[in-house]
């Protein structure tokens, strides 16, 4: 069990130290070797670690907990075929620790961060119309289900793009350098990570690192279905490129307007779900 | 700012306005309830009513009269009949203490008979005990928050 | 003797709970949710309310705001409430249940911000106090349609392929929910997020998107 | 917090999630109280770990900055 959380958390950091990476050569630059990440974590864990004075310290301790506690059970539904709405809630809890990160410190920025995360929380939407049409197609919410169905029928890739697409939106929204990553742009300082040093912000990083493997490997176990673990690893890099490459050249959105776009996609989806239930009665 | 706002622009503004906010919930409502009333005629009502409201307007006590025998057996409905067996008694829900004293004693009535509203009498004659536990916190909640912001200092 | 009809949704039932017609059932789902709300629930009551940093613009002065520990004390007392109403609203196994548990929740969380004297978050408050009386109409109606047009209300029966709910009352469930927890409007939520005391504004957020989930199980599967 | 405690409970977490994982696969436990028990402690395996190895062994202050 544990053995697998450790390699889910390498190969994680791998994914953001290639994730800068090709952002970097995407943009002309060397950028930093692929391990950075690891390295960074590592080196978070030797840094000296205390509790600000003047954060809510339970509350402060206890978010870097819930993070990687949430999504550590989120790599075990996945790979037990569990609910794929149990998925869809880590996601939406993650909300909880990105809010509970920024208002425990504190810290202006971090509150500038939480309150980003208030407002970006629409990126959710877009999952829950995903989950819908995966319904509408599947009949089912059970992950095992779904790959089931995708041995039989074909990979949802093909037969429900709308909703890979909105998938990919979500995944998007939760990189880090991305179009919507709002909550931790740089003019507020690292937002709701500011006052989260040292050992807690290894942890986080560990939390993080897992989030982005069970979110790529979601991805690929959602739309094309159940693969040996080499292949399944391949494509999930595939996914992360392709997401690094939007990553490279958008520029980030202002807050409001992230809301904009991913409440048109899911509107648009909505449609896309009412005409789908038309079309299949 | 008024050169070249694309739309996306604008409706971000609008939405980023607190004051716009009622407005907006308004209007998803009225579009829900105007696609509803669309379908309302492929709606049909369900008669063998599980909550049945077939009153007797002769009767004295109009309103609550289900029938049944006085401090006896009411013949009520309910989804569970056996996870009630005390519906339609006017005993039907008492808390565990209170159910023992009525048993040694004559001295007990129902738990709830005190709350005001005809809402909480409709759901205790409706079998649904829990609901009316709800209920009451709401407007305790209520309560709570408007006497702290009478009594607060400033 | 109770067999939760959509295991394919939210999982088996793994324990069942009966309060006469009502029976709140813990699947996997249900559990999971319970068990976060109980985590930050439990946080609220331990952990004590940030000292907020404000900068003074254009210097390098900084100040820490005071705790007023009257207020911290009823933002916890509606904290926890909070907290208990959506404990309840992830375990019910009844529509009407479920939606009183809601709106229970959108006045506790108008409860953990009303007392802060900030005229921001005021504001936010009372637009979020407008919508949330306005969403008990869409709510309550929601599960009006499901008890006329189905004659019951309990999840277990409506769950079940033969019991055919309309469109309309899941629309309607769905928007009350979102009226209740302000699931997608977060621009009132975003000022009221201003507010001191972290681990009780949190409360307002875990309630909300917790609230969001259950009726997207309950949507769902009916 | 002392070096030896963090130690002592990053060590019992780790042990326990190990423990889990190879009881499960023993047969000995169903996989879900496994995998429960896997996400209860690796969390604090994580995070004391951490607080040993970056902790300082000697009896020095820890330096208040900021604020």
């Amino acid at each position: 069990m544990i053995e697998y959380l450790l390699f889910a958390t390498f190969i994680g950091l791998l994914f953001h130290g290639i994730h800068r990476k090709v952002i970097a050569r995407v943009q002309g630059r060397p950028g930093p070797p692929i391990w950075q990440e690891i390295l960074h974590t590592l080196k978070f864990s030797f840094k000296e670690t205390w509790i600000p004075k003047t954060a809510s310290q339970t509350l402060f301790v206890a978010v870097v907990f819930v993070a990687i506690g949430i999504w550590s059970g989120a790599l075990f539904i996945l790979l037990s075929g569990g609910s794929l709405l149990l998925l869809f809630a880590v996601y939406l809890l993650h909300k909880i620790v990105e809010h509970g990160m920024g208002l425990s410190s504190g810290s202006p920025y971090g509150k500038f961060g939480a309150i980003r995360s208030v407002i970006s929380a629409a990126s959710e939407l877009p999952l829950l119309a995903t989950v819908a049409v995966i319904y509408l197609f599947t009949g089912s919410l059970s992950i095992a289900d779904i790959a089931a169905y995708q041995q039989v029928h074909g990979p949802l890739l093909i037969l429900a793009f709308p909703a890979a697409a909105a998938m990919y939106l979500v995944i998007l929204s939760k990189m880090h350098y991305g179009p919507f990553s709002i909550i931790e742009a740089k003019e507020i300082v690292s937002g709701n990570m500011t006052e989260h040093f040292g050992v807690w912000r290894a942890g986080l990083e560990v939390g993080f690192a897992l989030k982005t493997y069970v979110l790529l490997y979601a991805f690929v176990l959602l739309f094309i279905g159940p693969l040996p673990l080499g292949l399944a690893l391949l494509l999930m890099l595939l996914v992360l490129i392709s997401l690094s490459f939007v990553c490279a050249v958008t520029p980030m959105l202002s807050p409001y307007d992230t809301v904009t776009i991913q409440s048109l996609v899911t509107g648009a989806l909505v449609i896309y779900i009412i005409v789908l239930g038309v079309v299949m009665g | 700012m008024k050169t070249n706002r694309s739309i996306i622009t604008r409706m971000s503004a609008t939405i980023s306005k607190v004051e716009n906010l009622t407005g907006l919930y308004a209007l998803l409502v009225v579009v829900v309830i105007v696609l509803g009333l669309v379908t309302l005629p492929s709606i049909t009502y369900y008669d063998d009513q599980l909550y049945e409201k077939t009153l007797n307007p002769a009767s004295t006590l109009h309103p609550y009269d289900r029938g049944g025998v006085p401090f006896g057996t009411t013949p009520v409905k309910s989804q569970y009949p056996e996870n009630s067996p005390y519906a339609g008694y006017v005993t039907t829900y008492l808390t565990p203490f209170s159910q023992w004293l009525a048993d040694t004693t004559h001295h007990m009535g129902t738990t709830i008979v005190a709350h005001p509203g005809g809402i909480i009498d409709e759901i205790l004659y409706n079998t649904r005990g829990f609901d009316t536990v709800v209920e009451t916190s709401i407007l305790f909640v209520a309560f709570g928050i408007a006497s702290y912001l009478f009594r607060r200092e400033t | 003797m109770f067999n939760l009809p959509t295991t394919n949704i939210g999982g088996q039932e793994l324990f069942v709970l009966e309060f006469g017609d009502i029976v709140a059932y813990f699947s996997p789902y249900t559990t999971a949710l319970f068990v976060f709300a109980l985590i930050f629930t439990a946080l609220a009551i331990v952990s004590r309310p940030e000292k907020q940093m404000d900068i003074a613009f254009g210097g390098d002065a900084y100040y820490a705001k005071v705790v007023d520990p009257e207020l911290m004390r009823f933002q916890r007392f509606m904290a926890i409430a909070c907290g208990l109403a959506t404990l309840g609203a992830m375990v019910t196994g009844d529509v009407f249940n479920f939606t009183l548990f809601a709106s229970l929740v959108g006045i506790t969380n108008i409860g953990i911000v009303a007392a802060y004297r900030n005229r921001h978050v005021l504001n936010a408050a009372f637009q979020y106090g407008i919508v949330a009386m306005l969403a008990t109409v869409p709510l309550f109606g929601g599960a009006a349609i499901v008890v006329a047009s189905t004659g019951t209300l309990s999840m277990w029966e409506l769950f079940t392929g033969a019991v055919a709910v309309p469109l309309i009352a899941k629309a309607f469930l769905v928007l009350g929910v979102m009226g209740e927890g302000m699931a997608p409007f977060y621009v009132a939520k975003a000022e009221i997020t201003r507010a001191q005391g972290a681990p009780f504004i949190l409360m307002v957020h875990v309630s909300s998107l917790l609230l969001f989930l259950r009726v997207a199980e309950i949507v769902i599967s009916m | 917090m002392k070096k030896q405690t963090a130690l002592i409970a990053g060590l019992a977490a780790g042990g326990i999630g190990v423990a889990a994982g190879i009881l499960a696969a023993a047969g000995y436990l169903p996989v879900w109280a496994a995998e429960i028990l896997a996400v209860v402690t690796f969390p604090a395996f994580v995070i004391f770990i951490a607080l040993w190895w970056n902790a300082k062994s000697g009896e020095e202050d820890i330096p208040f900055i900021g604020y």
